[in-house]
């Protein structure tokens, strides 16, 4: 059944439509891949940590999706989708709390799909955006305080920016300033996403300090199969966050799977060149990390190029984010695992090309600079980045800072130097000696002591 | 001919190269080891049950040195490896009795 | 295109239906998931064994995979879904013997899915839940006992147990006795799954006997990166196993996908509150043990509960089963991976809890106690819940006990301290060294030796 | 909605079709599957080998993936489905040449998909199909030389041998000779992906020669757990790949999900049974190993067989492979992960079993020797087999061997023994030591090195 | 001053330790090592092809003691890590010159 | 008695195990060790950033053995363990005052 709906939001002065059955097949799966890129982004984060920080790595993933998905449930979802309380800025945060409204009504007569499974899908983005923050702040952060700041987060940064970019009027339903005033192109997430996730993480690495030993110690990735492993999985879940977010099973989420393999693929083509030309060695945590660059720029532009436009956006944002990731040495800023380089830079390489490569011929219809279409989208897009950058930023680090102060953000240097693994969760990620467990005393359940964490 | 042993943090095993490099040492042999001492291990939770983790992480090096360099390594060592804390190691010197280079057949000060 | 079906069997009083493509679409996707969930499962159980018991302890997942694959297409899926040969027990073992009557008949003209989809897909719950009784018995099982013991299980446990609550009567086909007569609300297998998996475990736990040590020697999980990602893995394949359990890409498959992310997220938080009270940290395996919970407490529930209800159940799990697995070490049952603890408990969490939680204006239209639907929905599940954990630990334990005197069902003690990969699959999972391979000789392709196993 | 398209090509008689949500849901997801297919090889593969070439061996998939992604799109589609340019042997290579013609056009009118999703379908078999051969080679090649054979292969062995088998004539198209004159069923590619790897890898195998050490040093698995999770994800995504071939979400697809599942299983049993009666014990390996032999067996012929059928054929894949894998010692090529063994023996095991197992109750609808077709089906998989085998075998080692001729396809001696991640990739894949990063002095940026590589 | 060194069986270490700590030990440096002897490894098997495991595992712990203590040590050790089977490891006891603790540098009797 | 121990490198480990076996002898602990010296470890890189490993990988051999079988022993390892490149490694001699066989409590010359 050809698509229905125009994206991404509801059509309001479509005739009333049932629920497509195909349509919400494949955003039932769409919302499970969106959902498999938590575990993927924790293995991936987590491989390029030493071994004695791994499992707080994953856990500030695994944490972010549980809170998320509350704070989302409870309140996020209305402020990103509800009605518009004015200029474009903020939903009625009432509207849907609890979701409980969501329910019964299947579809409101204006969507294909079910209305509760576009929440879903739309706070996974939520989860995915809040979890690569923490890969700014690896091997130090309190693992209570960075739950804290994440709820806090998704009310105060996620779910407006969420609003501006992706809640599009329709009908009565008036949405965000940037989607719907600014004329924004976002497909997935360029600026909502990857801008965010990057102008938030800088933020809280600027909060937090640089890690003990930063730039002098070597702290590199202690398992790169696992590095490997969740490169593979974002990939895929990829498909479902980008050719998901085109709300049907039609044409157009098929060129948007299309742009989202390319440039996937022209992104480690690109970084892995940068480094055979000016280290010498191709490597695969340059392979994995030019994927998810790749990745990082098709999300904002995935619906608006061709398969040429996203093979020569892949391959810049490879190359670019090759270069940017050594930023952090020069400015001395310890983005522990580049989320800025990766994200940041790539989220606004893809949210600019965009204003340059975009052709009409792809589904959104827009034409960037090189296919005739002037200046004009480019305009758009650099007020939509800019826009979502410094909000990001300056409400995060406020955000960062209050924690900081009420509870402390940051774990003690002697835990930090000790492992924060060990300190904070009270484990250790791995035991394969061939003599394992020969060396503790066995299981006790009594008393628990209260340390720090 | 002596072999010194050291027993050190791991953390600070970069200092103690250098110290040592410092001392004119170019050689030694370095092993992951665990440490049982005064400095207590620390306790670990699985689903609730406790885990006492009796042994901490350390770096052993030996090397083998000239009878006349012994003091002077020694020291290297204590001034690279201390941080005052418990735990911080020790180091120990037993007699050699000859040393082979295995790539020349050169022997004992010749060898190291 | 909407749903056409009731949940779950066929409705034989509607009318004669077209396969739908969309429906069939997300059927083949959540089969898929399901098979997913082994080797997530096996991923989650094999990193919490110590390192040399990770291969057996996926083994027996795989291994359960094999068995079942087979021998519910020769035997199972009749006796689950064949027509009742009296009193709702047990379907015609001989009526679909071999599947090839499935082959050329896409529908029954009564389901909008090809109903060979549909064997495969409940065949592969057979699969998990078999799966998950091995996580009672590590390291110290016999292989080739524990495959006899799977496929007699299946036959004589699992097979009548899923035509009780999965097999609905509709036309002129009767099904099982708690679906169709006690009226038990059993959305994906909270019954027939998770109690069932718990108390065949506690059974076999029982027969086998504690592990050398238990209680007094330190067993930790060997590496906690693979209990997280396959406890990822499990949560995206729970969403087949649940939201496919619709049988169809509409509405109702859309809340139950959410009721199961948001029970998931609640159940994490539910584990790591206990655990930062009680014992001062919130640990990786908790978080891992707490999702599982509060999925397994909605497996049976996630057609019943509002979104609110959902979160609700979740944490209820996270907490009851945090305790729960303390339970073997006072009773000194050595249920190694907490099958009982997790799956057992849990899963009566959810099957009586939605006894209180449920909610009419959910799926399932049945009201529980908080809800004004009184007690008589909470009277089914616990007839349901409570027949099913009696016929499973019983029969479960009569099978291991009788494997058990016919071919030993447990490895030498001796064995057991050397470590099962060893000596019953000559294997050792890791070699990581520098010197990789250095310490032995080379490859032999000769007499076979013949040991134990 | 029920399938309305032929396999495996457009029915250019059929009236005009829209585009199928349900259909179309199923093939996004499909592709996203055989996405994670080389994810999933690359674990299978790198747990193989030893720890001191994962990273390399890893990399041969994730840099096959990037290279054919590419050419694929440039112009290896066009080869395999443009029009044929004469005797069924090549497509047209500019036809398609960017896919730039599918951006705007869904549908044909003739399909119930997109095209663009066809072709990036269809590119990802290209994917796995190149990072299969890469485990012929393992721990010796040239990545700069892999890279580039890759490319060549792709345009000069995968593409025309696509255009053969799965380029099905209709309307005004011409396509390839095997699936058109000769009438060779191969439903998934037991031909243009099974034998057509393996009879490359051993090309290259014979090409670079063996490993320093074959058969003299031992060359164990590093890491089984990693092998397991790889055969995993390669079974789920394999559903994606076998059932995506239907081109629809129909009862045929369901057919083939239920033949792959089984021929899995019984394909796991089968190489068990032999390890244990021939060498004592059952081993995960050969649990992996025996399943991927089902699989591989079963990609031809998932379309033709009954579920007894697809039993018996993952069973004897299993047996014969698990045989098969030991040929390598005695005639002396070092096929250093058995692509032979299990791709091309398999995959002639399943080419030719077809011949005599098919059954036309399935849908390919074709009777093999024992459901009374005679020897006729036989004959034209004996020629289709054949016919690749060669045609692939020689081709690829033509293009090896200009490779290494050009810029040298094999590492230095020296560097092999040391390890090639070290030398090529300039990484180490763990570093798991409680005193991880102690021994290394810290990062530095600046002057890049230029090794060999 | 001398150095006990022991070989065990892993499994056995717990009951070292203990009979160790019983005997008045309060500090030594553990490692993990592989044993070539009497006791045989074994075989394990990939796709088919075998391979002798030459080599077992075991731990090795290393002791500073007073000469006086050398033999209650040794003893101790005996004690805690025989079963009787073929591979309960060896003991062997090195002279010393000296032992420094780090921390301190205190020397000898007064570092162990 | 003395105790031999030899420092080799990771690949050569086999031969040396032979060339020992052909002199004679019938037990040893082996560990995992990382060397430092003339011979000189590698860069790797991550992200652009360079590491650089100093250490490489090493396999240590321990032997106790007769006063009258430490030439034939040294002299095994060198045959088995030299390539004449760089990092071949070293062989070192000390006393040992006794050895003991847990299994038997039999000492020195009975124990190895
Ligand atoms: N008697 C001993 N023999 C060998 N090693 C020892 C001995 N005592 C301590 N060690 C080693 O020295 C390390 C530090 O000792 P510890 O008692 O913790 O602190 P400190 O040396 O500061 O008093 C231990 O972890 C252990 O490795
Ligand atoms: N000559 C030796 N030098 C050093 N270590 C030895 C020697 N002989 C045996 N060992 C160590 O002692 C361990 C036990 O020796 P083994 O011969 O197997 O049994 P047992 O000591 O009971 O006769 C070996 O695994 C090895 O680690
Ligand atoms: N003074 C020393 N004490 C202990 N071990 C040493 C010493 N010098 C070298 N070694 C060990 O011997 C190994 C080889 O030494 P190296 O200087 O690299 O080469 P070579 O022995 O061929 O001159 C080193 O890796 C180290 O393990």
């Amino acid at each position: 059944m050809s698509s229905l709906v125009l994206h991404p939001a509801p059509a309001g002065y479509a005739p009333v439509l049932a629920i497509d059955s195909g349509t919400t097949a494949w955003l039932l799966v769409a919302t499970a891949l969106v959902l498999l890129m938590a575990p993927g982004l924790a293995l991936f984060y987590g491989g390029m940590v030493r071994s004695k920080g791994v499992l707080n790595m994953m856990m500030m993933t695994f944490g972010a999706l549980a809170v998320v998905v509350v704070v989302w449930t409870l309140v996020g979802y209305s402020i990103a989708f509800g009605d518009d309380v004015g200029l474009g800025l903020l939903g009625d945060p009432t509207q849907y709390a609890g979701l409980g409204q969501l329910l019964e009504e299947g579809s409101n007569g204006e969507s294909a799909y079910p209305l509760i499974l576009f929440a879903m899908f739309q706070g996974l983005f939520c989860v995915i955006t809040a979890a690569l923050v923490s890969g700014a702040i690896a091997d130090r952060a309190r693992f209570g305080a960075w739950m804290v700041f994440v709820a806090a987060w998704t009310v105060l940064v996620y779910a407006p920016v969420a609003h501006w970019v992706f809640d599009f009027s329709s009908g009565e339903h008036v949405g965000g300033w940037l989607a719907n005033r600014v004329g924004l192109v976002d497909f997935a997430g360029g600026t909502a996403v990857e801008i965010c996730s990057g102008a938030s993480a800088l933020a809280l690495a600027l909060v937090l300090g640089p890690r003990v030993g930063f730039g002098r110690e070597p702290m590199r990735p202690h398992n790169l199969t696992l590095v490997m492993l969740g490169a593979g999985l974002l990939w895929f879940g990829w498909f479902g966050f980008n050719a998901g977010s085109a709300l049907a099973a039609d044409h157009r989420a098929a060129v948007v799977l299309t742009t989202t393999l390319l440039a996937g693929a022209t992104g480690t083509l690109g970084w892995l060149a940068v480094e055979r030309l000016r280290d010498g060695h191709a490597t695969s945590l340059g392979a994995a990390s030019g994927l998810v660059s790749g990745l990082v720029a098709i999300t904002p532009s995935c619906g608006s190029l061709s398969p040429a436009g996203a093979l020569a956006m892949g391959a810049l944002a490879g190359v670019v984010c090759a270069y940017a990731v050594g930023l952090k040495y020069k400015l001395g800023y310890d983005d522990s695992l580049d989320v800025v380089g990766v994200h940041l830079v790539g989220g606004l390489v893809g949210t600019f090309g965009l204003g340059l490569l975009a052709t009409s011929a792809a589904p959104t219809g827009v034409d960037g600079l090189f296919y005739g279409g002037g200046l004009d989208q480019l305009g758009k897009q650099l007020v939509g980045g800019g826009a979502v950058l410094v909000y990001a930023f300056v409400v995060s680090g406020i955000i960062g800072w209050v924690v900081d102060k009420l509870m402390g953000f940051r774990i003690d240097e002697d835990h930090e130097v000790s492992g924060i693994d060990l300190v904070v969760h009270a484990e250790t990620a791995y035991d394969l000696h061939a003599t394992a467990g020969a060396r503790s005393s066995g299981p006790f359940l009594g008393t628990p002591r209260k340390d720090d964490a | 001919m002596k072999l010194v042993t050291a027993v050190i943090k791991p953390h600070k095993w970069e200092d103690v190269r250098q110290a040592l490099e410092a001392a004119g040492v170019t050689g030694m042999t370095v092993s992951e080891v665990s440490g049982y001492g005064r400095q207590k291990g620390h306790t670990e939770v699985y689903r609730g049950a406790e885990y006492d983790i009796s042994l901490v992480p350390k770096i052993r090096v030996e090397i083998a040195v000239d009878d006349a360099d012994v003091a002077e390594v020694v020291d290297a060592i204590e001034r690279g490896a201390r941080t005052g804390r418990i735990g911080d190691g020790k180091v120990w010197v037993t007699p050699l009795e000859s040393v082979v280079r295995v790539r020349t057949g050169d022997r004992d000060a010749d060898a190291v």
